[in-house]
């Protein structure tokens, strides 16, 4: 099962923790706790701002599966694109979308990435190079496909990325995309985020088989990965790039994790057993990597740093405006096509070395 | 009568079919032990089992494609979509697989595909679609859309006992919104028009969550004590067409409102057909408020600048009425 | 200027873009090596080379989707459906993820999809569509449909380098059937109505195959010397309103005519908008024309008696001349 | 690669064939030969009146492929439930479809199964048990999953059965109706007719890992059989069924085959190498089941048997009139709903005795 495969992936009563990437420094390691903490703590404000009535519709988050977002954004370079889902508020953090434009994107303002056309995680800057996910899972499997078979078309160094869940495997266009990318060996990097729920529907009822061995059946790598261990993401990641850079083809890397919320703002998750709860609560990823870093690093100046920068962009996001309702019928149709920027993201000085 | 929420007597109507006709199962996402997203089946795993309360994968194709198969050798399948925006998902079985059996190979397809559909509430571009006109214009498919909880029930009641694929459209903005009387039993609403409201001095011609602004929009005393017909479609598959023509030979003049996107939207149909079979009863412009052809977009000023809403529909009234 | 069939138009078009731009490419069913269905893409992968004319997987949703990533990264992507009716299986990346990018994200989607639509030879059920209203009821589509080589060409360059995602209709009827004078070189028809005809007594509106039943059924010799003018859409969204009005306004009697079934077709919004805002002009009923909802019958008595044809247009314009 | 593996499956230069599946009577190898003819001598005889101009649209057949349908639906009982394709001919046949009523559905006529509403191998008919597929590929799969799912529920013995090509795998209905009738362990069985091609696309450009490798990858038995030789079809699928009705959930049965025609009659398969065709030639499933049978039957005697049958059905579907264009709009809708009927096609003798 694939929930004790993460479980066993790490030790929860040994303290120390043992770093996994070799290419990650102190200060990688660091920003990577900062990303999980960001994620977190940007979530857990925009649920009280929506229990205070300020964010409209429902709310989604990815509390209990930062490591994945984080790791994973991390390992991709600037010139890469990624396709973030729902839980993946990290993967925009680190691609260095503000922190203001995040919440104000919760509270439908016009200073939002999508400036009130679209809530919840349903963004992307198209400037940072990430394409905004849409309802419908996993359509963005195709999309990350397509971006890669351009880059691979044009004999760019680039590869693309998306994310998906474990219960949008059992759609079509999750087939469509692995054996697209399969057959024509395109640089992208599927991260099945298994979060062991879809909805309310647990995995026994999406597949009888691990994913793992579908990536096989398609031709591809699956390499099964500890989701609350940002660096065991990374990791992944990093490699499956570097493979698909040199022209290796796509990798599948399923990410264990759990979701520790409901699977919106209104769910009240009864149908999680306790016990599978408390379990991976023993498993934060972001208390993992605060042990990792413990001996060397002041934690709590750390934690007191982001909530600083969070509680500055509510401020911020607070005070931003309304959209224009003269605008709302705006934009429907482009004037000119303008690609995906690169954006200048403070992490990407890693996976520019490496390309 | 009990008096029931619009989903309620959803709920209503499913448990009655079901317990009446066993043949009747339900197939959808997060529909058993949760309840559906929105609750309409909260409880019916405990009555009725896991089996004939099927959670199924996050697969809409194969919702829809199984539920073929069920229905030919003999089952009356209804399929929850968690939003009508996930049809377009599964859009290929419906319009393709159900909607043209019989006529090609005379075999009934006696599905129900249940879609949660309309907007109001921020749900955005993928959460608060009116997909209604797409399978109107695919032959085969019946479309039916209650706007009070009576029809609720007695429409889904019809859909599921009719020999034929029926699209059900529940507007997710009455759910808990919109109360009434609704009969205790089965029975079967005809997929015919209603007039919600009788008058001689203009018609609305509206179905679903827009027939509730309808009546707001036209209560005479805003309107100088005009008398204004309102027509609540019911079902736009088959078309009342004989309604809407008495109601325009009546009036003489017909706003149509729909809270879809304008373009090939129901309403233009309604439009079309009242321009050509009632042209000579005309007083006036056939007159459509629709929602613009935008995504519906989730901050609350944009939306409500996008939907058609009370005031719109007023003022259109005032207006055509002085023509 | 070289005369050339509907269809060596449109390889003309898909041509000369790709030499004129290197960002174009080709994606669909057997269009390499075998040419495509209609052969289309005939010694294409031989000037272009493979990677430029794609041989992909049987598999539309993959088609669509993976055009608007390759487009998101600056590819100017061409997708063929092998026949339009395969586009249910891709709908949903279509009218979901390609359509409302640029609403939500200010993202364009520069692609084109090629839909190869239409009945009239026997086609059946799954050959013989014509699914442009769908897409004209999907926010952020253009809908284009040639009626000759010229235009054939001309809006197929206008769709490829039009920053939006464009669904360009070629119907099949007219691959072989119409021949014309297409310009050499690089052009781009403007997406809005041409006159195909000019005339006073009635207008009949149509666009693809239809233009052509319409200019035969409406030759003045059969309509004792009628002037009826012809308007070819060309564009159906956007949709060229101005046009369509001003030519009611000048002949004030209107024949809509269409090959898709008739209920919320692009027929029944033409209508809907002549009876709104054209309604002072009109001295008779908005006549349609269009497909009965059903599917279209393989067998050729059947066929011909659901497609529209020029008896029964020149039938409809004789009555309403009269009126 | 499938090919190689399907001619390993026999020897072609030996002459004595044979028999594979131990639930065959001597008659039944006789019928299965006799179904064999049919389908040839009817698909030869549409093509002459294609070419003659009788027969409307296009015409697609399944020469050369003639075993995979024929034994597949030997082995599946009255009450089963069949959804065959375009190269399916036999599955009509052997469910008792008159030889007439399929040549009046080529050429339109009004006695056609679909009365003229539909074309070529679109049909199916309701009172034998098959229903008739649509173009789109392969939407029958999750049909025939519809039809085992409600078999499940009532708790009958009885198995649904599809057929789809090697180029419809790549289509996201192939990955939800496996997926969906592994989770659910369904009655049906899935056969995959890998004809080495999807019109001019060869196998490469569809996948990169055999198809039998993902039905494991589902959680499902997948066998790969000679698809050349109908007995060792139908022993693959009798067995299917035999699992399938124990409860055992679905089977992929892959019948490595060729499609010896273009894919419609337009086309003149130059994309095809000759050497294959000429290798696929010796294989021929008629010929091969005539080997098996040469010793004990008068072949010629049966030949001409079956070529009177197509010539006595054809002068009946000539005469037959054309429908009357007054009925184009009629049936769209269903004044109630029957379903399938189970027939009593001759060859229902076996399965019953199974079951
Ligand atoms: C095609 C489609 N159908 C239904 C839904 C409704 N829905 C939203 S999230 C969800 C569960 C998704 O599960 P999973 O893929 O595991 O992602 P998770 O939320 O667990 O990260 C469902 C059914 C959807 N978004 N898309
Ligand atoms: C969804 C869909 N897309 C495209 C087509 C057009 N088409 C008809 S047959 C065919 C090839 C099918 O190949 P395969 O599945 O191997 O079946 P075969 O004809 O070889 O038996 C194609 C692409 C179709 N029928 N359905
Ligand atoms: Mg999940
Ligand atoms: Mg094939």
């Amino acid at each position: 099962m694939a929930m004790a495969m993460g479980i066993a992936g790490s030790d929860a009563a040994d303290d120390s923790v043992a770093d996994v990437s070799v290419h990650l420094t102190r200060a990688d390691r660091v920003e990577l706790l900062r990303t999980m903490l960001t994620m977190r703590g940007i979530e857990q404000r925009a649920l009280n701002l929506y229990r205070q009535g300020r964010v409209p519709g429902s709310f989604y988050d990815g509390f209990g599966q930062e490591a994945v977002s984080t790791g994973a954004t991390f390992a991709m370079a600037a010139e890469d694109r990624i396709c973030a889902l729902h839980r993946d508020l990290a993967a925009h953090v680190v691609r260095g979308t503000a922190l203001e434009r995040i919440l104000a994107q919760y509270m439908g303002r016009a200073t939002g990435v999508t400036q009130g056309r679209d809530g919840n995680v349903h963004f992307g800057d198209k400037d940072l190079g990430v394409v905004g996910m849409v309802s419908m899972l996993p359509d963005m499997m195709l999309v990350a496909t397509g971006m890669a078979m351009a880059f691979k078309l044009r004999g760019e160094a680039r590869a693309a990325l998306t994310f998906f869940g474990d219960g949008s495997t059992s759609r079509g266009d999750f087939h469509e995309a692995l054996n697209w990318a399969a057959v024509q060996r395109l640089p992208v990097i599927f991260v099945l985020e298994n979060n062991q729920f879809a909805y309310s529907t647990p995995l026994a009822k999406q597949w009888t088989v691990e994913p793992i061995e579908r990536a096989r059946a398609y031709g591809m790598p699956g390499v099964s990965v500890d989701g609350n261990d940002a660096e065991a993401v990374f990791e992944a990641v990093r490699a499956a790039r570097e493979r698909a850079i040199a022209g290796g083809g796509p990798t599948l890397v399923e990410a264990v994790t759990m979701r520790m919320h409901g699977h919106a703002a209104h769910d009240d998750m009864r149908y999680v057993p306790a016990e599978l709860l408390a379990q991976w609560r023993e498993r934060d990823p972001i208390e993992l990597q605060e042990r990792r870093l413990a001996a060397e690093l002041d934690v709590a100046a750390l934690r007191a740093e982001v909530q600083a920068a969070i509680d500055a962009a509510t401020a911020v996001a607070l005070r931003a405006p309304m959209p224009d309702p003269a605008t709302a019928t705006d934009g429907v149709f482009a004037e000119q096509a303008v690609p995906l920027g690169d954006g200048r993201a403070p992490w990407s000085g890693f996976a520019r070395t490496e390309a | 009568m009990p008096e029931l929420t619009y989903l309620q007597a959803i709920s209503d109507g499913l448990r009655t079919e079901m317990r009446a006709d066993e043949r009747v199962f339900l197939m959808g996402e997060d529909i058993g032990v949760f309840g559906g997203a929105f609750k309409v089946t909260d409880g019916f795993v405990a009555e009725f089992g896991e089996q004939r309360v099927m959670d199924t994968p996050l697969a809409e194709s194969a919702i829809v494609g199984t539920a073929v198969g069920a229905a030919v050798v003999g089952m009356r399948p209804v399929c929850e979509m968690q939003f009508a925006d996930f049809i377009s998902c599964g859009f290929d079985q419906l319009v393709n697989v159900a909607g043209k059996m019989h006529y090609r190979q005379g075999l009934a397809v006696p599905i129900t595909v249940r879609l949660p559909s309309g907007g109001g509430f921020s749900g955005g571009p993928f959460h608060s679609q009116n997909p209604e006109a797409w399978f109107m214009h695919a032959p085969g498919l019946k479309v039916v859309a209650p706007s009070t909880p009576e029809d609720a029930k007695g429409l889904l009641i019809g859909a599921i006992r009719d020999p034929n694929p029926v699209v059900y459209l529940e507007h997710k903005n009455l759910y808990r919104r919109v109360r009434g009387e609704v009969p205790e039993g089965s029975y079967a609403t005809g997929f015919d028009a209603r007039v919600a409201r009788a008058g001689d001095d203009l018609t609305v011609i509206a179905y679903g969550a827009m027939v509730h602004v309808a009546l707001e929009a036209t209560a005479p005393e805003l309107l100088d004590g005009a008398a204004v017909e309102v027509i609540d479609l019911r079902s736009l598959v088959p078309l009342d067409e004989a309604a809407i023509l008495a109601s325009v030979k009546k009036t003489s003049k017909v706003v149509v409102l729909d809270e879809a996107n304008a373009t090939c939207a129901a309403g233009a149909q309604v439009a079309a057909l009242i321009a050509e079979r009632g042209f000579e009863d005309l007083d006036g412009p056939v007159v459509r408020i629709a929602a613009p052809d935008v995504p519906i977009p989730f901050s609350p000023p944009l939306e409500q600048a996008v939907l058609p809403g009370v005031e719109r529909v007023k003022e259109a009234c005032r207006d055509l009425l002085a023509y």
